[in-house]
Formats: C-alpha cells, structure tokens, sequence
C-alpha cells in the first residue's frame, strides 16, 4: 500500500517523546570524540574550548533533539557524559 | 526540577559509587577501549545489583590491569600473566565470591597462555574478560600473542610473521561454557554478554576487541580511537554461535556473538560436592 | 593410620613429608597448590587425600607459578595456605613469593632440598636451596626460613612456620632436605589444645575506616579478607596504606620496601630459635641445619669423648640468619667448623658474624650426607 | 535428416491406412460443398482405403460408423472433414480411442467454419477449397504419430501470494479443504486494502470487524503457514512441482512478543504510519494495526536508532519483559515445494498528487478517498471524527470527486476502477449518519450502481440529500485563509459552469496494478493486459487461470473489485487449484517437442526462446533437456532450431511440409497458405465462419498452436512450391496465449522479409496479421485484400521465389 506521505501526523503534538538534560564533566573528557560520533541524534559537537586534559570536550548543539537513548553515557571511556531524562511536570 | 539542580553537580555521575574516585582519572589514552570495558563492567554490574562485597575482580599486568584497581570492590592486581591461577586460589577458597579475571591480550594468552587453557579445562568458575588490542601497549607496542598477520608493531617492523591466537577459538576448545566476543562499539551487547557471563557457572569467557589508537594504531593507520572504531564498525559481524574456528580477525571481517553457552558442572561445584561425600561417609 | 576428618593425635611412625603434611592440617592449613616433583611429592599426596576429610582444599595445578599464585589467592580469601616443592619448583615461585611477600600474603613454602643445579639430582640430600630462599626473588626483602632436622621437627616446624608467616604476614619457608623427608620415624603429636596455633591479626576498624596497608606498632598491618566488606585493593605495585598504586613517588617506595625488611628485622630475636649443645666450654663449636646437624652432634659427643672441648649450634631459623647467636660463640670459640650439603652457602653468614674467628667449611655433595667420622675428622682439624 | 528419422521410424510398421469422412452438416456443409464429391476425390488420395460422406458425422451413428470401420477395415488413421477442430476434435478423438485407435491418430479438415460458410455463393471455389483440405489433412494423416501423454505428479500443497482479503479467503477455502497452505504478505500483517475501510458497502459492516476473524483464523489454522514481511523472491519449476523461494525479511521480534505494547511507549523514534494513510504516527517499533495478524511487533530498521547495526538505543529491549527483541535477526531464504499458486497481490491506490489541478499534497484540506476511511474510523487517528487536517474542524460542506485516475489515459488509467461510485456513495452516507447537517456533493462522470443492492444504496444517498452533479472540476482553487476550497467545472447535465465553495474535498481515487506486478509477472512468466493487472488464460472460461498452468488469480491482481467479487474470486481460485491437487497429477498433452540429439549442436538458442524455462542446456553432456510437464506447447523452440534438432509432437515440420506440399500440388500460383494460431487467428478465421463473413476461397489455412511454431523453413517451403502469397497470423502482441511467443514470429517475419528484398523478391507476399478471436472482420478483409495483391503477382515472381527458395524443397 504505497501511499504517499506528506502530513503531518494529526497526532503529532500529542506524542510524549523523552526530554533530556545532558551533563558533560567537561575535565574528564579526553576528547576520543566517541560521544559526538555515535550519537543517533548528532546532539553533539566538539566545542573550541580546551579543558585540564588539554582536548576539546563535547558541547551540545541541540538538547532538544536528545532522546535519552543514553548510548554516549554507555560509550564514554572516561565517565565524563551522563543524561537524566527532565522529569517533567505539566506543561512540558 | 528539584532532583535535576542537585544532580547537575559534576561529580554525580550515575556510576561513580563504582569507582575509587581517587584512582580517577584513569591512565588509559585518549580514545583506549579500556574505559568503554570498565564501563560497560559497572553498567553490568550495577544492572543486575550484585553485592560488591561478594565480587573479586582480579588483573595482571598491561594497560587494562589497572581495572583492578578502579572498581570499588575486592580487587587483586597480580603479577604479569597469573590473575587466573591467583583467581583460582579466590575461587575454590570461597566459592560464594564472584571472581572476575579483566586482564589483556599479552598477559592472558602469552605469559598466561597456559593458566586459561587449565581453568577452562577444569571449568573452574571463574569469569575471564579479555582486553584484545592486539599488542603490547603498556610497553610500547610490542608483537603479541594476537597481533595481525603482516601488522607492524615496535617488534615487528617489517610486519608479523606470526599468526595470531583466535582466541574465541582457542577459548572454546579449552572447555568455557560461554564464549563471546564484542568490540567496544557494541557496548550494548557487551554489557548484556557481561550480565550474562556473571550469572552463568563454570568457566566463561569474553574477548573486547580495544582500540589501541596511541599504539597499535599508530603502527598501523588507525591513529584515533574513532578510527579504529569505524574499522570495528566497518568490519564486524554479529553472528551468533557460529563456527568458532572460522572466527579469525581480518581487516575485512571480525565476527562477534556468542559462540558458546552450555551447561557443565564447575570445578568448585564437583570439588565441595566429593568433600561432602567423602565426609558424609566418613560420618558414617 | 589416622582419624578421619580431625588433626591426627598420639604416637606415630611415619616420614617426614607425611610429618610435614599433618603438622600442615594441625596447624590449620586448609588451602594446598602443588605440582609433583622428588623429594615432595608425598606431601602432595598425603594431603590429597586428607585435605577433603577436613573440608580443606587441595588442588595441583598446571605448574609451581600456578600453585604460588593460588595460594596468595587463598590466602588472600582468608585460608591459611601451603605449598610444597623442591629446587626446580622452588626457583618457578620465586617471583610470586616477591609478590606475596610485596602484598604481605601469609602462607607456607616447602622446599625438600634435592641435588641441583638444574635438574640435578632429584633422589640425594642437599642444602643448596639456602641462599635462594633468602634472596631468590628480585628486590629488596626479608623473609623466614626454618630447617627441620628430624621427622618431628618437620611436623613442629611446619606448624611453627604457619604461625610465624600469620604474625608476620610473611611468606615462610620450611628448607627441609631429602632425608629428612624421606626418612621414618617416631613423631609425637600432642593433643590439639596442646598446640599453639596463631592467626592473622583482623582489623578492628569499620570498613570504611580500614586501611589494608598500614601497619601496628609491630608494623604488620592488620588483614581483612576478600567477601568480608571491607572491599580493598591490593598490588604487586609499590603501593600506599590505601594499597593504591604508588609508581613514581621515593616516599612510598622507601616506607614500604623499609617496612617489609624491618617487620622481620625488628622482631628478629621473638623469630629466631635455635639449639646450643655443650657450648658453654666449647673450643671448638659445629654451626649446622637440617640433617647434617644429626651427623654434627654425634661428631660433637665423639669428641668430648676423646678430650676436645667441642660444641654444636644448631640453626633451626636459618631466615632471618642467627648473628647474634653466631657471634657471641665466636667469642669464645677457638674455631668454628660449618658442614652444609653445598659448596658454601650459610658458612659466608657464619664467617660474617664470627669475625676473627676462624671457620672452617666442610662440604658434601651427590651422596649422603656427613657422617659424624668426617665432621669429627674436622674438629681434630681445626685444632 | 530429421525427415529421414521420421521415415525410419515408420519404416517395419504396419502400412497406413486412413479413413476419411466427409460430413454434410446438414445443409451447412452439403448447402456450398459437394460433399459426395469430396468423398470420391478423397478415396484417390494414397493411404486411404476408404473414403464416406454422411449427414452428421458427429451423431452416434456417424460415430458408431468410424468405430466399426476401424475394426473391419483395420483403419489406423482418421480423417474427419467437418467443421472446426476447436468444436469437435476431442468428440472424434474420443471416438477413436473407444474404438481402440490412438487419439493422435485423428485428424480434421475443417471445411465449414473455414470453407461452407465462407463461401456460401460459390459452391465450385468451395469444392475445390474443400477437396484441398482433405487432402492437406490426408496427408498430415499419414504421418500422425500414436503419442502417449505424460502424467505429472502434483504437490499437495499450495502457495498464496499476497495477504489481503482474497488471499485469506483462498487460504482458509483450501486449508479447510485440507492442503498445506502458504501464505506470503509483503506487510508486517495481513489484511491488505480491507483492514483499512470503515464500512464495506452496500451492506454498512464494519470492515474490520468482519475481517478480523478471518485474520485470526488464517493466524491458526493448522494447516495455513504465514510467511508475513516477507516476499517471494525465485520461482521454478511447472504446474504442480513449483519449487519457492521466499525471502523472510527480520521483524527484530521474535515470536514471544506478547503484544503487550511497553515497548512502543519507551521508542523514542516516529513515523507516519502507513496503515493509517500517514495521518497518525507510529513508533520505530509497532503494530500496524491493532487487530494485526501475526500480532507480533516489528521494528522499522530505517528509522530505528540502531540501523546503523549497532545497538546504540536499547530502551525496548530493557522495557521487553519476554525479550523478545532481537536485533540479531537475519534475513531468510525459506524454500518451499508446491503445486499449486494463488497471485493475490490486490491493487495500489492512484497518487493523485501528479495532478496539479486538484492540488492534493499542497492543500490540507483535499484529502484521499482512503485517508477518508481512517478518519471516519473510530480506531482512526481521529477517534472517527470527520475533521479536517487544516484545523481539525468538523467540514460543512464537502465534496466527493470521482474518477480520479480512471477513465481517463490523460489523467491516470483509461479503465474504470470499479469500486469508486459505489465507495463514494456509502462514504456520503456514513457522514450523513453523523453529521446530518452537512452538505455533500459529489461530481461524477457516470454512476455505476451495477450491483446486488448498489441500487437501492445510490437511491438512499439521494434521498438523504446527497448531491451528485455531472462533471468533474477542472480545477480546485485553495483559499489560503480558511483553507476553503473553490471547486471550478462544468455541470455537463445543465451545461452551466459552476464555482462552489468547499470545507473538504475527497478525491475518489482509482485502483492501479501494483507496483511490483512486474517482479511477480517475471518471476511466474505471467502476462499483462494493456492496463497492466494480470491476464487470465480465457475471460469467460478461465476467468481466474493464468496462462501458465496451475498458477490462478484472486482479487485485485486481475483487475479491479470490489470486497465480494475478490472474494468470490479467491474462493474459484481455491477450488480450481484444489481440483488440480485432488487429482494429485495432470496430464500434459502430447504436443511437446521431440529432440534429434545427434543434430543437437547445444547452441542454447531454443532455451532462450522458450517462454517456460521447460528446455535447459545440459553443457556438460552437451545437449539439451526438456521438461515435458513444464512445456506450454507452442512449438516455438522447434521453429527456433536451425539445426532440425526439435519438433513439436503432432505438429512435425513433416507433417507442416507435408500439407504445404498438398495445397500446393496444383494452382499453387494462385493461393494464399495461411498459417494460424489456434488461439486467435485460426479462431477469429472460425468466427468469420461463423458470422458468414464472405472471402476469397483462395487462402488454405495450416493451423499451428502457436505463431512461434512457423519456421522461415515453412515459408521458403511454400514459396519454393510457388504460392503466390504467404499469411502467418497470430494473437496480438502482449494477448499471446504462449506468454510471449508471438514476440518471436514477428521478429521471424521481419527477417524473412528483409531476405526477400535482398533476393528482389516482394515481400508484400508474405503478409503478417495480429487478429483475436474476435476479430473473424480483421481476418476476412486481410484475405480480400491480399486477394487484390495476389493477382498482381506475376508469373516471373512466382518463378524467381522457386529459384530463391529452392533448397526448401528437400525432404517428404
């Protein structure tokens, strides 16, 4: 049944997608980049500023678009990312 | 949003209570696989909520040796090649422990070669995860037991002439009744492969394939971790249960999966069972 | 021959690596690695079979790294543990008895002397292991040493090593030698109470308080053991009290290494024991371990008998070695003769503690070892 | 050589004798032909040792009379000159075998729907014709062969393609009758275009819930295997021996899934959802439907976070209380055995987005007659709610566009897609029923209210106050403001223009053949109508048999339909291939080729004109093989061979030659030989008989199952025997009842022709006609005109052509 596409869901708004809070402990980044590469979502990117360990640590470019899925918290060799998913109350 | 302005202080990472804060920062390079298996070890660990003080994690010598020493838990770190026959020593002596070998490539197959094919042989219940990163590279990037046909390392600098253990392969003719192999990439599977290989009795068994970038990537083209986790990417198969003896590394392929998981009564379990039999006729 | 299931009491007639194995089991041994090997084997065997009666743990591994390395570990999990072998096996140890000795592993060596170098000669008597327990693994350390000279006394020094290595939380090596292992005799077991038994000190702090390296006054530190808590870190490495890794720092290094030496430097004289016949006239005094002290204190009375005033110092601790013993001798003694089963090993102890003294070194070697004629031979010598 | 072969063969077998019957047919024969006549000349011809004329040959007396006379006169060949082999050759055949005679030893002259009838007013020319005929089957006759023909097991088990509401009514007909069945869907779930509508007219069911059941019973049934998201990739083999290939795609659930739907709540990815014509949105891991059958969740691997193939969001793994998540699964190849196959592949829904007029795609508002459905279903995106996606208010006044995409080759498909009207019609009074108030208008070409109860249902709507005017709109003009729409047209009845203004306008959209018809076309050999839904092997009489045996239609895959008439199809489906799996083996007519191995050169070319993969090249023996139960029986391959290697089996090139050779014994100057197919040209010669359409008694007709058996051999043959003209005529291209056979002659014809221009010679005289059965007009005017182009030829012509083509001459 190919049909074609083009709407928007009429159900969009009502979907509840997660909303995240993205904590980067910037001096424990040693900037293997893993983070920013793996990330479905492409939430991160390397930022300019240099940290203790003399690398760029991740910043991120869009929270928004975050999902929780938690893979860079997973990927991290050095414990420097972790997500918490904003416990919302209404409205958000 | 009260819970979020507490935990927004740095220091709060999910999984620290896991780790000797002041063994943190680790030693390990930038983009080295040892952090994502440490890692993913804790992840597991803290999944299925087991007692620290019943876990022994027990290494030798090389760069992923230190692991020992970064989990908040019994923690043993042996001479280069022996964390198996010390772990052995753990294990029969409380068999209520669980003992976990997170030791490398070098030291578990070169030096150690012929502790892990006895523990696997008398599937002494002990857990062993290996660290591959194909050479040794807390010594500078020496030749090893599982370094590449033709790859380049501080020893071989006209390439190796010596064919590489397949560990998978090697592991599963020894006698493990779990044999598994992921690459820091899957951090997922591995995890899941660790939560499993942690509940399981007898002797089990994971290979980490690790990336090496300051090292073994420098000899060989791969000079960033993420290099190297796109060869990973590039590469890897998950097959499960496949012919392990098929299951050499090539740059073109590296099947990962479980290749074992079987049922056999652990040395430990055979062990207390006769003492008990011989007492219990010595009751008599 | 012996009560399922309990220490073994009473009257026996055995030898002396059975001797050994019992006095293991008395002394609370329940963890033994081993790998076969002549003169040893029968205490391997012995304790196969009776380590199960008594729920302990018996295990022959791949090699004797293996055997060493499991032993620290169940040391480590709380068992007293053994392990029993002779040179070849002795010299595959040595670098996890640094690491024991590195993490204050408490546990028992047996090292039944045989011919060496090398393979050697597996079946003859020697004392060539001696100076290799004191200095066969590389860096700086102290260790205990103990030679039994008679079949009992493989059974009393193999209890008095245990305790020896949980006081001091030392490897501790019991240098018997082929005859002494080999040879049968009357061993008098007294009734379990009647036999001093010592364990490991426990920590009496909380877990989080507890630090696994720092040490008491008698500076060993006290032990908690793996599943007990009191989740720590131990390492091979050059480590602080909190047992973490030191790699770079000279403080650290000089305490522990200081630490390790002066633990058994400093309590020394509660360690040593020895024997002293008819030394208080002695002209002329025998120093000698292990069976040839047997040869040496007939050879002693022989003399007596022919008018010379001689005398035997029998070393029972050869580890840390007896200098004060030695020296004071010396003092009065015209001359000093040291038979050992070597081309000279403990006699250089013997000469540096004994200063002006002249010693005089009696060698044997590939056959049995000295009849009292040739020691007594030697005293005539001397004078 | 292969002549000599065929005289060796013959060579030690008893002499030939051969009976001929002349049948007067009434006055329908004996009314222009001579019959009497006939009958003596045939008495002349060799072989024959008895030649009889009678009123009906085909009553029991004239049967009664061959039978006796094969007994007493020991005939061991059969000539019966009467009407048309399509009519009567299995009735004498039949009568042959009682009396003991081989049936392939029979053969007719077909002297009244070919001869008499045609030639009502010349009664000589007729004669003549007729005499010829006999002659021609006479000679035939003497080189019939006793032909066996070969039986082929069938499979018991059936393979169903395509899920939807035939397929799953053609599934439980033959599961309940007991035979394996396996039932392949594209989709996650089964229920195709049906699971979809709210209410199925004329009857106002709910769609679904009628339905459903019949999911679930197909999900159980002991007998039905499901092989859903799955398709079917190789097919080999032949009528009941087809050997499957069905490609499993990976639903990364595996069976324990219990439905329970955590996961789809912790999926952190969406997408429209095509079930619900994209109006709501689904997860990366979902259900397409709530009453989907199998029930097991799915996960859409190009939106999936983990499609890269690492797993880099776990959450339905962790929410999967029966882990029953497996990012591991594989595709697979399932391999199946079957005798019997169902195409019941349904129908897509015409884009009316390629229409700019309309603006659909462009304007909330303009919706499709299927997003309809899911918005006026309570289990839709709206909770039933007719709104409209610009504001999600109720419409005021809506309007219903028919024909979008049908009837009209400009805008879409000339044909009409049948189920339209009477969709429109339920789905104004479905609105009706709700909101009463509102104005409905719908703009149609015609109203096809053909059906049991459309009547009364179109009746309804009118009286409800649906307005219904003639004449689409040209053109939709969208009122960017309120998102209104002005629909601009002319109503053809009141021939007024008109302007009106609409909340909502529903394009009634047509059906087309499925995208992947042509991949199912290949991979069966099956063929297409012009339309390009699949065409069955006769429109009356084997309304759901597909060309290739034991393949059949149900649903939408042959044309457009309505839920009923798809399923009354499936069932017809069901049963015919049911009767072949309860025979348990077919027969194959003796009409397959023979192959000379020691002329067989292995060159491959048969293979590759051979529409039904039934001859392979064996390149290690060097030779070929041929799948007897496989072979259709056009003769292609034997017309293809350069090497006299293949024939065909009761239509020899001897046999051919041989009735070249007879019409062109005398006066070859003046005739026309025309080669026909059985199936279009040689019936559409019939039908020109039968409506007595008057031609030419010139032309002598040489009937050949297929245009792809006449082989340039033959032409050279007849020209080289001097006749003036030649006529190969076929099925139209695309109609082949071969697949594509015909596709060969006319690139043979195109060759010869060229030939003929190169030898100066005119090749208006070898003509080519595409003419269906229907078309008997097509064929009497091509035999007027090629009269006309016969006699021009001059002598010398005729004359040259024999020299050209001599070497045609050798042999019989």
């Amino acid at each position: 049944m190919p049909v074609r596409l083009w709407r928007t869901p009429l159900d969009t708004k009502k979907v509840k997608l997660p909303k995240a809070e993205i904590h980067i402990i910037k001096d424990q980044c040693k900037g293997c980049n893993f983070c920013i590469q793996y990330c479905p979502t492409k939430v991160l990117e390397e930022s300019e500023e240099i940290n203790a360990m003399g690398v760029h640590p991740p910043r991120i470019i869009d929270e928004s678009k975050c999902v929780v899925c938690s893979f860079c918290t997973a990927v991290c060799p050095d414990f420097a990312i972790y997500v918490v998913e904003k416990q919302c109350k209404e409205g958000c | 949003m009260v819970e979020e302005t507490l935990i927004t202080e740095e220091t709060a990472h999910p999984i620290s209570k896991f780790l000797r804060e002041a063994m943190m920062p680790h030693i390990w390079c930038s983009g080295c696989g040892n952090g994502v298996i440490l890692n993913c070890f804790v992840h597991a660990v803290d999944e299925l909520q087991m007692d620290l003080n019943k876990l022994v994690v027990v290494s030798g010598i090389g760069c992923i040796g230190r692991t020992a020493g970064y989990i908040n838990t019994n923690s043993f770190h042996t001479t280069h090649g022996r964390p198996i026959a010390f772990a052995t020593g753990v294990k029969l002596a409380n068999p209520n422990l669980e003992v976990v070998v997170i030791s490398g490539d070098g030291d578990l197959f070169a030096i150690g070669g012929n502790h892990f094919i006895h523990a696997a042989r008398r599937n002494l219940g002990i857990k062993v995860i290996c660290a591959n990163n194909f050479n040794y590279g807390m010594t500078g990037g020496q030749q090893g037991p599982t370094t590449p046909l033709e790859a380049l390392t501080s020893t071989t600098p006209y390439g190796n002439i010596e064919h590489p253990f397949n560990l998978v392969h090697l592991a599963a003719a020894s006698g493990a009744t779990y044999v598994a192999r992921w690459t820091t990439l899957h951090v997922r599977r591995l995890t899941q492969s660790i939560k499993k290989l942690l509940q399981k009795e007898g002797f089990c068994f994971i290979e980490a394939i690790s990336p090496c970038p300051e090292i073994y990537g420098r000899y060989n083209k791969m000079r960033t971790g993420l290099e190297m986790m796109e060869w990973f990417k590039k590469a890897s198969v998950v097959e499960h249960f496949s012919d392990p003896a098929k299951a050499e590394i090539t740059p073109e392929k590296i099947v990962v999966g479980e290749f074992v998981d079987m049922k056999k009564p652990s040395y430990e379990k055979l062990l207390h069972e006769q003492i008990a039999q011989i007492n219990k006729k010595a009751g008599e | 021959m012996n009560k399922k299931g309990t220490v073994l009491e009473g009257v026996h007639f055995m030898n002396g690596d059975v001797a050994c194995a019992e006095g293991a089991i008395a002394a609370g041994c329940k963890f033994f690695a081993g790998y076969p090997i002549t003169p040893a084997t029968e205490i391997a065997e012995h304790l196969s079979q009776r380590m199960p009666e008594i729920g302990g743990i018996y295990i022959q591994m791949e090699d004797e790294i293996a055997s060493m390395a499991a032993v620290i570990g169940a040391s480590y999990t709380g068992l007293k543990a053994m392990i029993a072998t002779s040179g070849p096996g002795f010299s595959l140890m040595q670098e996890n008895i640094g690491l024991a000795v590195m993490t204050e592993a408490p546990c028992v060596i047996v090292d039944v002397m045989r011919g060496g170098p090398s393979t050697g000669q597996p079946t003859l008597p020697g004392q060539q292991d001696v100076m290799q327990a004191k200095w066969g693994s590389h860096g700086d350390y102290e260790i205990i040493a103990l030679a039994p000279s008679s079949v009992q006394e493989m059974f009393d020094l193999t209890i008095e090593a245990f305790n020896l290595s949980e006081t001091y939380r030392v490897p501790t090596i019991l240098l018997a030698d082929e005859v002494v292992g080999h040879m049968w005799e009357k061993v008098v077991i007294p009734t379990g109470e009647k036999i001093k038994i010592v364990n490991r000190k426990r920590p009496n702090v909380p877990p989080e308080k507890y630090l696994p390296f720092m040490p008491d006054d008698d500076l060993v530190p006290p032990m908690a053991c793996f599943g007990e808590g009191f989740s720590f870190h131990a390492t091979g490495l050059t480590h602080d009290e909190h047992g973490y890794p030191q790699t770079s720092s000279s403080e650290v290094q000089q305490s522990l290494v200081n630490r390790l030496c002066d633990k058994i430097r400093k309590n020394a004289d509660k360690i040593i024991r020895v024997e002293e016949v008819a030394l208080e006239d002695a002209d002329v005094v025998v120093v000698a371990y292990g069976i040839v002290a047997r040869a040496a204190l007939s050879a002693v009375r022989k003399a007596r008998e022919k008018g010379i005033m001689a005398g035997l110092l029998r070393l029972i601790t050869l580890w840390p070695f007896p200098e004060k013993h030695v020296a004071k001798i010396a003092k009065q003694a015209k001359a000093m003769v040291v038979p050992e089963m070597n081309c000279g090993q403990l006699v250089r102890e013997v000469e540096r503690s004994a200063k002006e003294t002249p010693v005089a070194f009696l060698s044997k070697l590939g056959e049995d070892p000295h009849t009292p004629m040739e020691i007594l031979e030697a005293i005539r010598r001397s004078i | 050589m292969a002549e000599n072969k065929e005289l060796e063969s013959r060579e030690g077998s008893e002499e030939i004798r051969v009976g001929v019957y002349v049948c007067h047919c009434g006055l329908n024969i004996a009314g222009s032909v001579d019959c009497e006549e006939v009958a003596k000349f045939a008495a002349t011809l060799p072989h024959v040792v008895l030649a009889k004329d009678n009123r009906y040959t085909c009553s029991d007396q004239g049967q009664e009379l061959i039978k006796n006379d094969i007994k007493e006169h020991k005939l061991n060949r059969v000539v019966v000159a009467s009407c048309s082999p399509r009519l009567h050759e299995p009735t004498f055949r039949k009568t042959c075998e009682d009396a003991g005679l081989n049936k392939y030893l029979f053969e007719m002259a077909n002297i009244r729907e070919q001869c008499s009838w045609v030639h009502l007013y010349d009664q000589e020319g007729a004669t003549e014709k007729a005499k010829d005929l006999v002659k021609m089957a006479v000679a035939k006759a003497a080189l019939l062969q006793p032909a066996e023909e070969i039986e082929v097991p069938i499979t018991r088990k059936a393979l169903i393609i395509g899920g939807g509401v035939a397929g799953i009514q053609a599934a439980l007909d033959l599961a309940d009758t007991g035979y394996r069945v396996y039932l392949v869907e594209k989709q996650p779930s089964i229920g195709g275009m049906m699971a979809r509508i709210d209410k199925t007219f004329p009857t106002m069911d709910c769609s679904i819930c009628i339905l459903a059941p019949k999911m679930s019973d197909v999900g159980h049934h002991p007998n039905i295997e499901l092989l859903a998201n799955s398709e079917v990739v190789d097919v080999k083999g032949y009528i009941g021996n087809f050997h499957v290939k069905v490609l499993k795609k990976p639903r990364y659930v595996t069976k324990d899934c219990s439905a329970c739907d955590e996961c789809t709540k912790v999926c952190p990815v969406i997408a429209p959802n095509e079930f619900d014509a994209g109006l709501a949105i689904r997860h990366a891991i979902y259900t397409p439907f709530a009453q989907a059958v199998p029930s097991t969740y799915i996960i859409d691997m190009n939106i999936c976070l983990n499609k890269e193939g690492i797993i880099v969001c776990d959450k339905c793994i962790k929410a999967c209380e029966r882990q029953s998540i497996n990012f591991e699964m594989k595709p697979e190849t399932v391999e199946l055995d079957v005798g019997t196959i169902i195409v019941a592949i349904g129908a897509d829904v015409f884009d009316p987005s390629t229409l700019p007029n309309y603006g659909y795609g462009k304007y909330p508002n303009v919706i499709t007659s299927l997003e309809f459905e899911r918005l006026i279903n309570a289990g839709g995106p709206s909770g039933g709610h007719l709104i409209r996606p610009s504001d999600m208010q109720i419409p005021k006044r809506v309007a219903f566009i028919q024909c979008v995409g049908s009837r009209s080759e400009k805008n879409g498909k000339l044909y009409c897609s049948n189920v339209c009207c009477m969709n429109t019609i339920k789905d104004s009074l479905l609105i009706k029923e709700h909101w009463p108030e509102t104005e409905i208008y719908v703009f149609y070409v015609d109203i096809r209210a053909y059906g049991k109860g459309f009547e009364d249902l179109y009746k309804r709507a009118r009286k409800e106050g649906v307005k219904f005017v003639r004449g689409l709109p040209a053109e939709i003009i969208h009122d960017k403001k309120a998102h209104n729409l002005w629909l601009i047209g002319e109503n053809t009845l009141q021939k007024e223009l008109y302007k009106m203004n609409f909340d909502m306008a529903i394009l009634s959209v047509g059906l087309e053949p499925r995208k992947d018809s042509e991949i199912i076309q290949r991979l069966l050999t099956l063929s297409r109508t012009q339309d390009g839904f699949f065409m069955e092997a006769h429109p009356k009489l084997k309304p759901v048999d597909a060309a290739t045996a034991g393949i059949f239609f149900a649903g939408c895959a042959e044309a457009p339909k309505d839920i009923k008439d798809s399923v009354t199809q499936a069932s017809a489906a069901a049963a015919r291939a049911g009767i072949l799996m309860a025979k348990g083996k077919v027969t194959v007519e003796a009409i397959t080729p023979i192959s000379y191995v020691e002329n067989c050169t292995a060159c491959g070319l048969c293979t590759k004109v051979c529409s039904y993969n039934a001859i392979t090249l064996n390149k290690e023996l060097k030779r070929i093989e041929i799948i007897e139960a496989a072979c259709g029986g056009c003769g292609t391959c034997a017309a293809e061979c350069p090497f006299g290697a293949l024939t065909q089996n009761h239509f020899t090139d001897e046999q051919i030659l041989a009735q070249i050779d007879a019409v062109t014994e005398h006066g070859a100057e003046n005739k026309i030989v025309a080669f026909c197919c059985n199936w279009c040209a040689y019936a559409g010669a019939d039908f020109a008989g039968v409506s007595r359409m008057q031609y030419p008694p010139n032309v002598r007709i040489i009937r050949t199952m297929c245009s792809g058996r006449v082989a340039p051999k033959f032409i050279e043959r007849a020209f080289a025997r001097g006749v003036a003209a030649v006529l190969v005529a076929g099925c139209h291209p695309g109609d082949c009842h071969y697949i594509n056979a015909n596709y060969h002659t006319q690139k043979r014809v195109e060759r010869f022709w060229k030939k003929m221009e190169q030898q100066g010679l005119n090749k208006e005289r070898l003509q080519l006609l595409w003419a269906s059965a229907a078309e008997g007009e097509r064929f009497a005017s091509k035999i007027h005109e090629m009269k006309v182009m016969v006699e021009k030829v001059a002598p010398e012509e005729v004359e040259n052509a024999k020299k050209v083509f001599e070497k045609a001459l050798g042999g019989s």
